[in-house]
């Protein structure tokens, strides 16, 4: 027994899919020159070897290693961040991609001995009694891709370790991921211990058993549906925004 | 006066199946009912502290719909279908109900654009006829409760539905007291006689708007009952009386179609493969997948004949795998799809008749609900289609003999419920058969006993 | 060394259907499973107040017991079987989980004793070896461990499962990474030596309490490849990978009945259809009566050939339609009262296949775990059996040759999707034929790459 | 295509049900002695008229009216609601018997010209905004023909309305049915409002939307899992349990 499936069902992704592939719409977002494009490329494809060659040929070339980071590294990347927010690839070629773009970045530090400032700390976490941490892992992932610092305290994190982490690294946000309703409750206090001692940082929380709801009965805490959110999150932060507007920006209702 | 059925749709019970009707009808994003093809029909209640404002109602609905729809994407179904069963508010303030109605119709306008997807939306105004202590069926409440029904469908409600309390007060007393002539009294009669008003002015309504009057349900009664009669083990109500009252009901939510309605019926009409064999009109069902809202004892054999499949009601809340409307949406769409490829596969008849065996010797309601024996109900309704009183009286006779002369080997029924069957029939043999004459009698009889009953203001006797 | 499998316990893929297998197993009070029929897995999770002590998770767990068999008996079920997945105190406090087997067992046994219903139970332990950074799978928490499976089969459990997390940590890392050999190593490698340790001792505990050691799922790894990938809009991971994982996932799970296990199979264990046509062990499944718990693409499907059939997991609490427990335990019977009447009509291959065609071509995972697909990766399986590395390869290309060689009319693949497949295939045409070569080209790549990967210390290297 | 049910259900109650019929059952527990014999099961049969009878041949040979409805009355209905604890018989039936005893007690009334004390009086409504009110009937229905006065608030009662009548009728409990999770956090309100006013009346709570664990948020709260519950508070009450045993007998957890 078979049957044409086009009477009881709808693949709404094939549907939706892009006429052009996604190596193509890429090609259109390279720079120009070179040899930024080759080196956007490589990140694209997730290449650290070409990746590494492409930035030697540059410095070779006369190139400030320390100005190609922000001028090749991460404009390359945002090709590949901005494409998977148009839902054009999928996120384990933005891990590759950001993997070969770290990489890059390692070695543009190596070669000129100094240190850039990065553009902001970000502590993640997850809740603690909670070992699922893919969500974090891929918040983290995305906010390194964005060419943020991020320290990332694992799972099962206690909350008096978040606190002393936040004192130490003075972050510019949070992130905490809980998956069960359980161990969610922590967020509370978390955010608690964070205003009694004077830090108003904001805490974005997501994770699958967090919803807005929730998430607005404390203070500092900003909803995050989906991982790429927090290095949105991390760009309004930047831009200024503070507690009220980020969760104007980050709440749906 | 209305035309009444005097005849069925169907030729034979076994024509009958589900997805396909006589009569489909059309919504205005595309989804057909009754044209091929099964779709699930969502229905969900706000949590109580979004009933504070209607600033929080609407918020509410929002994002349930939005829930819905994206979850239907995300697994690939064609078609959708929701069900806004009103809080008293949203019927009381006609412009709540109405701009509820036109944000969820805005995102079903915006996911079909996106994706295609077929939607319905069917928007059922509360039955708000009633005082504290009295139904007031006639009267400002009655205007009202019209004012709601534009507001609904200028919102975009291509459905409209109500399930109307005409009759209640009787039943109310007569189920409590094995009252047999009292339900046919009370639904086939009072609950009839009110259909026809109500369901004359939303057709007029609907065809004013360009919307579709879809159906009622005995709710209010049959289902009172049902829910009296409860598990096999609650002892409130024998099932063999709650199966006599939904076979009247049967004749009462007749009436909305002879006044006008087109389908789909409302899911909790357990009464609507009867109806359906009689009008040819799609209708919607609950069951299994409405384990959420209520329980019954038919869980698959609703499924048989109907056209949408619903849920009844859920409260809008998180649970594990998403909100409480994304989850029951997706098992209902699922069991959509199953019904959907029997279609496609031609075993349509086969997947019926297995949904109905699951159930036919469950409980003396499976049995005279299963699709067979539910057609020569609707063949007892027929014979004396234009008397409200004979044609109730008959189905309740023809239930009390299929139950008598069903296989008591597969057919088990408890001395209990053979003992009010018996009961059952004695005082419907002892029924007139004249139409004045019980009304008459009826009439005297519950004045007399139920303070509660306001002929003149209600029935226009 | 455990004996292999390396032959299939069916002759063809046709000879599989739900309800029946080919070594069914029996619990204490009367529930045979694979026997013939399809009984309802009931699952569920205490209300996150309840955990606060071991007082109020009795009591939580007393109720909603009772709950369930209440409405079993309400609605007329001949069987039912629960399933209590622990949580975490209950595992690290054995005497917990045990007085919670007893309390639940001595329901049941009521209930058995009143009404004669069928009953069986199931625990779940947690896998509890892992520190906060690191698995530690051998050690102190594996002897809690062990010491919790003594107290659930002392307490009364029937069956014994759990869902173990072997390979887990190179797994969290390869499935962001479209890193296919990384998903062989993990789960097949890793997580099938795991098994075979652990799964020996449960049968030692097993055959000492004479209770059943049902059986382990790849719910860590394969599931979570799962759940990335999400709905069909999700863009975390191509569905063509995860139903790789998964189909690896098989030769994994099949490694638990290698060391003793012997159904019924765990309900997340999507794997099972695979295992099943290895084994002729009974099997659990979820689907789209577990959207209380998760959303997939396989609601029917999964059904084809369950022997349980399960709702996954659901939070105690209120519905309109009773308590969670209630609703979801009846819907999931009624479904099995579908299966079951299919099988007394002699349709039960015909409803099997309906429900594999409802979700057959919704996507590259139900595609494969088709019954008749599945049975070929079975084959593929089988045909190495007794090397956990080539087996578990063979089950990727023979996923991959499946999706390549499909009707793409029928199974209409996104670009994307199709781009993944592709990468895969020619990493999987990259792989050695040789095990120790492989072994060791990963044991030196993932400990450079990932360093909570600690193979001493987790797998004896 | 049909099918032999026995594999896929079980018709528990036909299975349960005793090898008596009701009416044997009942035979058996009739007194002995005449007329109380042939009241009794007119009450069983819920005959009104043959009710009548009885007592006026009773009342002819002699017996005193008043103590009829303690002697005769009470202790035939008392057979109908056992037999319905006992899952015999079913409500209707009650019903019934009830009318007819009920009809018996005024006919008693009429004859002595004077009024019996009543065993106890209670308040019962259904919560405002609420038209469920069949729950509530089969209270009151119960209450009644337990030997209780019953003041019927009826439905969609408001808070203001309750707190009167119970300072009218200074009742011996006050019972509340809601079916709607919406209408039920009345009952909490009405507690507030009692407490204030010193009223420390049980007051038991039943109905679709309503459990356990809603009701033990407020102090006078008892939860009624069945109708049949209300007469068996109402006698544990006339026993002398106060709130704390009454919670411990009608609370399952
Ligand atoms: C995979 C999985 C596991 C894996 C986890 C692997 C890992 N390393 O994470 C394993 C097998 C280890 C596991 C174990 C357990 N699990 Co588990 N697990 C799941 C499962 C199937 C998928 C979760 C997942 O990975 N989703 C994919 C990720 C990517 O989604 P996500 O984390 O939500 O993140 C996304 C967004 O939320 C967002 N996001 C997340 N965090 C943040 C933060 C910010 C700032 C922002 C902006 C965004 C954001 O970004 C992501 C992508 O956009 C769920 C099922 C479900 N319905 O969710 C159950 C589930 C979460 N598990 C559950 C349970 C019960 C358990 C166990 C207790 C089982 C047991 N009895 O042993 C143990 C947990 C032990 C413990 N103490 O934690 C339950 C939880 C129920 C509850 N009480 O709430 C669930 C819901 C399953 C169920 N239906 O019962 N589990
Ligand atoms: C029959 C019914 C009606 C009838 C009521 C007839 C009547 N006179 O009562 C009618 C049709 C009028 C009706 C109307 C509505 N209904 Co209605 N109705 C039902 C239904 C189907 C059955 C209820 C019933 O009568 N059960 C049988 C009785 C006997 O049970 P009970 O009252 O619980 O009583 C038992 C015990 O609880 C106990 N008990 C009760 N009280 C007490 C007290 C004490 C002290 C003790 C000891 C015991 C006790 O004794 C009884 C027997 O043992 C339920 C479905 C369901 N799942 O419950 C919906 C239901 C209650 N209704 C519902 C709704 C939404 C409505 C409407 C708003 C619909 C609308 N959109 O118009 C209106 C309500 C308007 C209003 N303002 O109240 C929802 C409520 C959802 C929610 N928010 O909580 C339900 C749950 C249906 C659903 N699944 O959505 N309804």
């Amino acid at each position: 027994m078979d049957i044409d499936p086009s009477k009881i069902l709808v693949r709404y992704n094939v549907q939706k899919e892009k006429a052009q592939t996604p190596e193509e719409l890429a090609a259109e977002m390279y720079p120009k020159e070179e040899p930024a494009r080759t080196i956007a490329a490589a990140i694209f494809d997730g290449e650290e070897d070409d990746v590494i060659e492409g930035l030697e040929k540059a410095i070779e070339g006369g190139a400030d290693a320390i100005k190609l980071i922000d001028d090749v590294l991460m404009p390359g990347m945002k090709i590949v961040t901005d494409l998977y927010d148009q839902g054009v690839i999928f996120l384990p070629n933005v891990m590759m991609s950001a993997d070969a773009m770290l990489e890059g970045i390692e070695f543009c530090k190596d070669q000129s001995g100094s240190v850039p400032k990065p553009k902001g700390k970000v502590v993640c976490h997850v809740a603690e009694g909670d070992v699922h941490d893919i969500g974090k892992t891929i918040v983290a992932a995305l906010l390194r891709a964005a060419g943020y610092e991020v320290v990332d305290l694992g799972r099962d994190v206690p909350v008096d370790e978040v606190i002393a982490a936040v004192k130490k690294e003075s972050p510019m946000m949070v992130t905490g991921t809980a998956l069960m309703t359980t161990t969610m409750y922590a967020f509370k206090e978390i955010n608690d211990r964070l205003l009694e001692s004077g830090m108003k940082v904001p805490f974005q929380c997501g994770g699958g058993a967090v919803n807005q709801d929730f998430v607005t009965t404390y203070e500092l805490g900003i909803y995050g549906e989906e991982a790429a959110d927090a290095p949105k999150m991390a760009a309004a932060i930047l831009s200024g925004k503070g507690l009220a507007q980020l969760k104007e920006m980050f709440h749906k209702h | 006066m209305v035309k009444r059925y005097t005849s069925q749709a169907y030729k034979a019970a076994d024509d009958m199946v589900f997805g396909k009707s006589v009569y489909p009808v059309k919504s205005e994003l595309g989804l057909e009912v009754g044209a091929g093809y099964v779709t699930a029909e969502v229905n969900y209640a706000p949590r109580p502290e979004a009933g504070v404002s209607k600033e929080k109602l609407v918020s509410e609905y929002r994002r349930l719909t939005t829930d819905i729809l994206a979850r239907a994407v995300q697994i690939g179904f064609p078609a959708i279908s929701l069900e806004t069963e009103h809080v008293e508010q949203m019927t009381n303030n006609p412009t709540w109900g109405g701009e509820i109605a036109h944000v969820q119709k805005t995102i079903l306008e915006e996911y079909h654009e996106e994706y295609g997807i077929k939607c319905g939306l069917r928007h059922t105004p509360g039955d708000i006829r009633e005082d504290r202590d009295l139904l007031a069926l006639i009267g400002p409440k009655y205007d009202k409760l019209m004012e709601s029904f534009e507001a609904v469908a200028d919102g975009g409600a291509d459905f409209l539905s109500i399930e109307t309390m005409g009759g209640k007060e009787i039943l109310d007393y007569s189920v409590l007291r094995n009252d047999v002539p009292g339900f046919i009294y009370s639904i086939g009669c009072l609950g009839g006689m009110d259909m026809e008003m109500i369901w004359t002015d939303i057709r007029k309504i609907a065809d004013k708007k360009g919307r579709i009057a879809a159906g009622d349900t005995d709710c209010a009664q049959a289902n009172t009952a049902m829910f009296i009669a409860g598990g096999l083990l609650d002892k409130n109500l024998a099932h063999t009386l709650a199966i006599i009252a939904r076979t009247i009901a049967a004749s009462r939510t007749l009436v909305g179609y002879e006044a006008g309605a087109q389908g789909p019926g409302k899911d909790c009409g357990y009464e609507n493969t009867i109806v359906k064999s009689i009008t040819g009109c799609p209708i919607a069902q609950e069951g299994k997948t409405a384990t959420c809202a209520h329980a019954d004892v038919m869980g698959n054999l609703t499924m048989q004949v109907c056209d949408l499949w619903s849920n009844e009601s859920v409260e809008y809340h998180g649970e594990f795998g998403g909100t409480s409307v994304q989850c029951w949406s997706q098992t209902l769409s699922m069991d959509a799809a199953l019904m959907n490829v029997a279609t496609e596969t031609g075993n349509a008849k086969l997947l019926r008749d297995m949904f109905m065996l699951s159930d036919r010797y469950r409980d003396p309601q499976g049995y005279i609900l299963a699709y067979d024996n539910a057609y020569k109900i609707g063949s007892a309704i027929v014979k004396d289609g234009n008397d409200l009183y004979l044609r109730a009286k008959n189905a309740a006779i023809e239930t009390v003999n299929l139950l008598t002369a069903a296989d008591n080997k597969k057919l088990v029924m408890s001395k209990f419920e053979l003992n009010a069957l018996a009961d059952a029939k004695a005082a419907l043999e002892a029924l007139t058969d004249e139409t004045d004459t019980f009304m008459s009698d009826c009439l005297e009889k519950y004045k007399a006993e139920e303070p509660r009953f306001k002929p003149e203001a209600n029935y226009k006797f």
